[in-house]
Parts: structure tokens; C-alpha cells; sequence
């Protein structure tokens, strides 16, 4: 059985290594993201030589200057590839982390939002991932900008987002057009339920394809050498998505 | 620098002080939000460095706090921070909300002595449309036509943060924690619980200054053994990710939230957690 | 990371390059500098962070330098640094005077990857009145009248500089010498030479984290024993005042020097130094 | 015998300890200034709680930042009382470090500025320290400046030069007049060899007071628990102005 987990890490690692894209030398990945992490590890264990901060790692955070040296790291352009999420994004890839209603969130209030307002802008590549694929989650115009997809001509900007991955799909990002195209749906969906389920209006390919299965290569290094990676900081995930070895540091 | 109590350094931070706290992967003292919970402290002004975590959330819930600056407010795995949400619905809080990036560039600034700093991004977010105090300037550097924001120096009136230890001198080892350090300097007085204390100069073994933080910034230390317990300290301890589950669960409500702080935040649960 | 020669770090850097250097007492690699008088390397042009020493006296008079950016050129107790003094007397070579604190802070600026900074002070100074790539402006969080610099961020080709050791990710450990990890962090690329490397990682062990520079940062290692020498490292090895003070006389003459390098920077020397 | 360095350091001393002057609390001490640190010894071994940051300290070295953090300390304000030289100094207390001649120094190149032209504005309190006292340094007017002595009304400055101390007498300095004042003359010295040495004008009491010897019981301390301190910075110093003990560390 494929868990849903294993095939979104399995579709991230497709995008980091999209050959059309600016490569992906150092990829940072924030905190509470388990799925990201997985793809990350899972395009280096791979055989891919790609160099992995990964900002909640108790021991061996690859930082000393505190978490200030991720943005410094960011603003000198030295990581391609960041990951955002949103409590809501919309189609021309604004995100939204601090909440519904009026600022800062008088409806529904979320986290706030981290380092999105730099990273979105000062990244060469940014996936966006969300699993909850929903109308709540993408809007046709999110409530509250945390970080915008688009900047105005001037405004300094390295890049934007590559794509879209949820809990139902993929989709690829054109800044020029500012606009979403569905690439793939995963197995179970289809180009009707993909549109009902998604706020924002997009492009849409004639036959849609399925999002592959991850290989049995892939799903090997998921089970074995990347849960070994991601213990220590998702244990929880770890022994849900990964099945429940023994952990290697109860206290963790 | 001689140690004093829990409460003595609890007793230091006045009503309304802006309290600066680092995150629960960067060395909160837990154990100092508690006694300023124990002391009744009223109206803080918190400032995450730059997000915040399990502290905030209970000094908030146990309404010690007015305002709070910061680039987010989560539990992490165990999810949105449930006394922080409630305050924020019910207006008992304000929230400005920043971006991490901002909050360290603005410690930076004062940590530098210069009124401002600029940073790259945040033209186009909401954060900037709500910053009245943040500007927008063109780059002197350019030929015209390059907006970057400037961000003012901020200096909080306490550090408040957990180090492993802490020497006669009043000298603090943080390792690699060194936003401790920008919060230290920049703040106008930085109050310390440490799990021990350090035979020797900490400045003057070459292997422990790099994560020393000079006394010059540090105004009071106490003794607080697994003082940022729920969360981690480097390698001394890991977080205790069932403690927190259970907090997030019992703080949903705040009926819920008042018993967990009867039974958590008493002297008699300090004395049993050293 | 594999550690190369000496000889072949040396050859990574470019004529013309744009160096940055640490001062005699912040880990200069005085093994790398003598590889690039070696190599003959023509037209550098040196930073001193925030100043310079016996290594940027030595590459002058040994002809491999057009520029020095820096707040002084000093000997320390041997006095003033003769090379040096001779080459901008005889016009040979570009002096753009700076101050100690307006290096650190274009450094900075380059390390938080900001077009500029700004910095208090430097107003009636002759230093700023020479340098027209520094911009004052009058402060935008005042009411007006409170004229300020900015600095431009500044970028080294390279940071050299001497560590105590590196691990096989190709992380250093400069303890807490951390301007050169400022260096490190905003040059295009450090070369680091080293006493000696370290089993396990660097960054994994929270005693020694705090004082590493991420191998993000590092482009290539070399071995070279007491490679800072005749200047101190920590607490490795002592300055030998005496062979600086042989220095300083020896090269208040052309010839002198000639002699001096003849005898010191040659390749059976270094072998004698290991 | 008393040593002129030795005297010297306690006319510094008597300086820091000014009553009238803003207090000294944290005094920074900058690279090869023997006397001065000696002062700051003498005053801190006569049991006055100041800190003092030794900038080329090489054991025990304040700073965990780098030479860095000296200037963000006193660009917060937290140092309060920095000491400095001159190629030239003049009567306005402006401080050249650079040369003579054209800039950068055509004619007689000095080191350079450090961090002076900083330090002295940011700093409430400076102590100007010269031994040479002869026309060539103390002059009319100043080639370069390094670091001007006062400044324009509207430029943010928290103090000035409180005195300037050379090898034959002590002045004072009225930031309100811009002018010096000669206070006292060292052994050997009168009010004609002092005008005599000096290239700018200043101001002279009627009646010119000695430099007072330091007392018995600084020479004891100098001698010994100052001179301990300063062995390791400063061994030939040590060894020419205290006595030639044993070094303890004969690397240093």
C-alpha cells in the first residue's frame, strides 16, 4: 500500500528535480514540514548532491548564527528552493498564513506568517504544498496577503512559485501569466472533482494525466534511510506514515 | 554575578515591560515564564524571536499579556496555539505581526546602535500595509526605482532565555543558539535561567566563548534545572512532545486551560520538574 | 570536502582578486599568504577586516598587491608595517583608507545580502569625505536634520583565513573569532586552511557548533600546521614577537626584504615550520 | 625611580576617576596601548568595579562576536570612555592617524584611522593619549582628519575629547570653546617648555600645577597585580617599564 504521504514526497522530488527549472543546489525547509522534508531527502538519498537545512533539526542544525542565518543565507541568494504552505492561497499564488477576515485575522486566525513576506521573494524557486485541497483553502483571492505571488516591476524578486501540490494534484505555476495549470491529479480524482474542490479558476490540459505512483525504488528509501533522517524531529509522522519502528530516542 | 531566586528575577520584570522570548527550539525560559504567571505579571508586551511558542501561549492564557509582535504563534506539531487564538477572537490581545526576517533584522539594528536597517522582500505583503512604524525608501545605491524597506532599531526592555550554564561572572553558554546573543545585546537588560553553574571563566576557555554570551548583557541569573522543560535544550534534554500534546488538548478551553495551570504552575510543580 | 595542497588553494585565486584578510590577531593564514607570494599572484587587492597585518605587509613587498581596503596597516609592538609603507610611498599601490567599524558593516550588509547599511558617526571625518561610494542621508525615522551614512555592501572575491580545524563536510572551526565567519559568509568563496581535521562533524556536536563556519560557506581546505604562525591561534600557539620583530627590520629595506623572503617563504620553509 | 610611563598611568587614572566627568563603567581599550590599559589596571586593582574590554587581549578576550562587537557596544552607548592617539592632534582635538601631506598620507604615512572615526562620536568621554609632545604631533591644524574633534550642530554625537595626556603635561579640553587647556606639567617641565613643544594655542592658569607622582601604593599595585594582568598583552612593555621578572608564558 502507498500511503498519500509517500506519493506527495514522491511528487515533490519530481519537481525539485525538474530539469526545467533553476537548480536546486541548497534547499532550506521550515519548520513543521514533515512532507517536504521527505521529498528532500528522498531527491538526496537518491544519489542527487543537494545540500538539505532543514530549520527544526534538533541536532545537527547546519546553523550558528541562530535562525538568522537562513534569511542571510536567502538574501545573498545562496538557497534555490524554499517551501510555503497557506491557510489559503489563490491563483495568482498569493498566500495567506495569518488568517481569515479583516488583519490580522478576525474570522478565523492562523499561525502567522513566519518568514513567507522574504522567503516568497528572495528564493529562486518556491513550491507551494497544502494537503487540504479545498474551495476554504484556494480562494480566488485570499483575504490577507502574507506574501505575494506576484511583485510590481521594480520591486526586487528572484523568483516565484514553480507549482502547487495538494492532498488531489499538482499544479505548475506561469508568472508571466500569473496563473495556475493543473498538471496531474492523484489517483481517485479526476478534472470535474479537481474543479470542484478548487476556489481560484486555472488551465487545464485536454487529457489529464495521473499523478505517477512512486516508484518501488523510492518507496524503499521513504521506509528505510529517509524515516532514519526524519525521526528525531517528526516522530509522530514518522510512526504514522512509516510505520512503527522503534524509535531511536524516546526522549525526542 | 551572584544567582538569584526564580521569583527575585520574575519580580525584575515590571508591568507592561516589553519582554523579548525566543522560540521553543531556541532556549524559552519556561521556567521564568512561569514565575512571571506566579508573580501576576500584567500587560506584558511579548516579542517572538522571531515566532513564538508553548510560553507565550500560557502567559496569554494566564492574562499577563497585552500585545504581542511576532512572525507567528504555533505549537508546532501539536498544532495552532489555543490561548493565543482565543485572546486574538475575543480582543483581549493585540497582535503585530511581523515576519521573521524583520523581527531579527530590527534586533540587529539595535543590537548595532543604528536607528534602521533595510531589508529585501515584504513589498507587496500585508505585514508592510499594517507596519505604519516600517518604511519604504528608494535604494541610494541604485539608479532609481528600487524600492527596499527600512526597518526601525527595536529594543526590548528584557531577554528573557534558558542557557546551560552560567559562570561567576555572570557570563551565559547558549552554543549555537546565538539569537540569544542578538536579543541579549539588543535588549536593555537580559535575564537568564541557567540549568547550572560553571566552575571558571566562561570567556576564557576557547571552547566554550564562541557560545558564551558576555555578562556586560545579562543583568540577573537563577538557577532553574530543566528550566525550558516541556521544550528541548540542545543535547541536555529533548521536548517532551506528550506534555505539549496534552497543554494544546486541555487548553482548547479556558476552563480546561485554568486546571492544567493549577496543576502546572504552582511552586510545588517547579520543585518536583528540578 | 577533500583538504588540497597549500599550493593548490593558492592557485584558486585569481590576479586581481579582491581578498579579504583577518588581522594578526583574528586567524590570518600566513601558510596561504606565503603559497600566493609563491604562485607570484599579481594585482590583489586586499581587505583588511577592520585591519591588516604581518600577512598584507609580506604580499606587498612582495609585489602581489595593486589595492588595500583597511583601517590600518600595523605590526603591533613591531610598529609600523615597512612594505607597506614603502609601496604607497613610491605610489605602487591604491590606499582606500576605511574605519574599523564601517568594514564590519559592509561585510554585514553583503552577509544579510542588503545593498547597504547605515552606520553612526564618520561625519567629519576626512575618511568619508575620500570615499565617494559612501552616502549620507538624512536619517527617515527622525524629524529631520540627522544626517547619516550608508555603506555599500561589499563582497571579497575570497576570505582567507587560518581555522583550527575542519571536518570532512568541510566545516571550520574558528572558535570565537567570529569575524571570519562574517568574512566567510560574505565573499564568494572562503579557503581556509587548517591545523589539523576532525573526526565527526562539526556542526553535529553542540560544543564545538557554536564556534564552526558551515562548509555552505567554504570552497576549499588545505592542511597547513601551524599555519597562522608567527602570529598566535588561540590557545594553539603563541606570537612570535621575535620573528615579527626580525621581520619589521629586516624589511625597512628593499633588500632586506628580499633576503627575508628569500630565506622564509620558499618551500623547504614551510616544511621546517610543519 | 619613578617611571614616566608609570606616571603617566596615573594621571590617566586620575582622568577616569574625574567626579565631574559622565561615569566609567565600561572602559574599551584599543590595540598597543600599554599605558592606558595600565591606567584602566591601576584604576580596577584600586578596587573601583569597572569592566574593561582589552581589545588584543589574547586569553580572556571579551568578545564572542568578533572585533565587531567593540563597535556595536558603542554604537548602543554601553562604552563609556575610549582612549586614542594621533599622528597629529590639534588644538580643536581633531586626530589624524592617517599622514601627513596629501590623503591618504603623502608625505608621512601613519597605521591608518582604526575605528576613531567612530569611536570618538560615539563614545561620551575620550581620553586623547600622545608620549611625543613636539610641534611635529601637536599642531596649529591637522592634515587629515581621522576623526573630528567636534561636531556641526544636528550630527549625532554623545561626547568629545575630555583631556589630552602627552609625555610632558596634561590638558583640558572645552568642547564648549573648542579649545585646550594645559592643567598640569609633568617633572621637568614648566609652562615656556610646554608652549615651546606645543603647535597650537591653548589656555594656561597663572599659576601651573606638577603632575602629581602616583601615590605608594599605586606603584605597588602597578608593579604588581597591574603588571601581572598586562604580561601576557604586552610582555616587552612589561619587561622595559616594571621590571624584568620571569615570563610565564614564553610563547606570548
Amino acid at each position: 500500500m502507498i500511503h498519500p504521504e509517500e506519493r506527495l514526497a514522491a511528487a515533490l522530488a519530481r519537481l525539485i528535480l525538474d530539469p526545467a527549472a533553476p537548480p536546486a543546489r541548497h534547499i532550506a525547509v521550515g519548520a513543521a514540514s514533515p512532507i517536504p522534508a521527505a521529498a528532500c531527502w528522498l531527491v538526496r538519498k537518491s544519489g542527487h548532491p543537494v545540500r538539505l537545512s532543514l530549520l527544526h533539526k534538533r541536532s545537527g542544525n547546519p546553523f550558528t548564527e541562530g535562525t538568522r542565518e537562513l534569511f542571510d543565507l536567502t538574501g545573498q541568494g545562496r538557497i534555490d528552493l524554499f517551501f510555503l504552505g497557506g491557510g489559503q492561497i489563490d491563483g495568482q499564488a498569493n498566500i495567506n498564513l495569518v488568517g481569515t477576515g479583516e488583519w490580522p485575522g478576525t474570522e478565523a486566525r492562523f499561525p502567522g506568517s513566519f518568514g513567507s513576506a522574504f522567503m516568497y521573494m528572495m528564493t529562486p524557486r518556491t513550491i507551494l504544498f497544502r494537503e487540504e485541497h479545498s474551495p476554504r483553502v484556494l480562494v480566488p483571492r485570499v483575504d490577507n496577503i502574507s506574501a505575494p505571488g506576484l511583485s510590481a516591476p521594480g520591486v526586487f524578486r528572484r523568483g516565484t512559485a514553480q507549482a502547487l501540490v495538494t492532498g488531489r494534484a499538482v499544479f505548475r505555476f506561469d508568472p508571466a501569466r500569473g496563473r495556475f495549470a493543473l498538471e496531474s491529479a492523484h489517483p481517485g480524482e479526476d478534472a470535474a472533482s479537481i474543479r470542484a474542490a478548487t476556489g481560484f479558476d486555472y488551465d487545464e490540459p485536454a487529457h489529464l494525466p495521473a499523478t505517477p505512483d512512486p516508484a518501488p525504488e523510492q518507496l524503499a528509501l521513504l521506509r528505510g534511510p529517509v524515516r532514519d533522517e526524519m525521526l528525531e524531529t517528526y516522530p509522530e509522522f514518522c510512526a504514522r506514515v512509516f510505520g512503527a519502528a522503534e524509535k531511536k530516542d524516546a526522549a525526542a | 554575578m551572584t544567582p538569584e531566586t526564580l521569583e527575585a528575577l520574575a519580580q525584575r520584570v515590571p508591568d507592561g515591560a516589553m519582554v523579548a522570548l525566543p522560540p521553543d527550539n531556541s532556549l524559552p525560559s519556561v521556567a521564568l515564564a512561569k514565575a512571571l504567571i506566579r508573580r501576576r505579571a500584567r500587560g506584558l508586551r511579548l516579542l517572538g524571536v522571531p515566532v513564538s511558542g508553548f510560553a507565550t501561549d500560557m502567559l496569554i492564557g494566564a492574562g499577563c499579556v497585552a500585545e504581542v509582535q511576532t512572525s507567528a504563534v504555533s505549537l508546532g506539531e501539536a498544532g495552532f496555539a489555543p490561548r493565543f487564538t482565543a485572546a486574538l477572537r475575543e480582543g483581549r490581545i493585540t497582535v503585530r505581526d511581523a515576519t521573521c526576517p524583520a523581527i531579527h533584522t530590527m534586533l540587529q539594528a539595535a543590537e548595532k546602535g543604528v536607528p534602521f536597517m533595510p531589508l529585501r522582500g515584504l513589498i507587496g505583503s500585508d505585514i508592510l500595509a499594517n507596519r505604519p512604524d516600517w518604511r519604504v525608501i528608494d535604494n541610494p545605491f541604485a539608479e532609481g526605482g528600487d524600492p527596499i524597506v527600512l526597518l526601525p532599531a527595536l529594543s526590548p526592555d528584557f531577554a528573557l532565555f534558558h542557557a546551560v550554564m552560567a559562570d561567576r561572572e555572570g557570563n551565559v553558554w547558549v552554543g549555537r543558539r546565538r539569537e540569544c546573543a542578538t536579543i541579549a545585546h539588543a535588549a536593555r537588560a537580559a535575564l537568564v535561567t541557567v540549568e547550572r553553574l560553571h566552575e571558571g571563566n566562561l570567556l576564557e576557555d576557547e571552547r566554550l566563548a564562541p557560545g558564551t554570551i558576555s555578562a556586560t548583557y545579562v543583568s540577573g541569573i537563577a538557577l532553574a534545572p530543566r528550566g525550558a522543560r516541556p521544550v528541548a535544550l540542545l543535547d541536555e534534554y529533548g521536548m517532551d512532545s506528550a506534555f505539549i500534546a496534552g497543554y494544546a488538548r486541555a487548553a482548547r478551553t479556558e476552563e480546561g486551560f485554568q486546571e492544567w495551570l493549577a496543576r502546572h504552575v504552582t511552586p510545588q510543580a517547579e520543585e518536583a520538574l528540578a
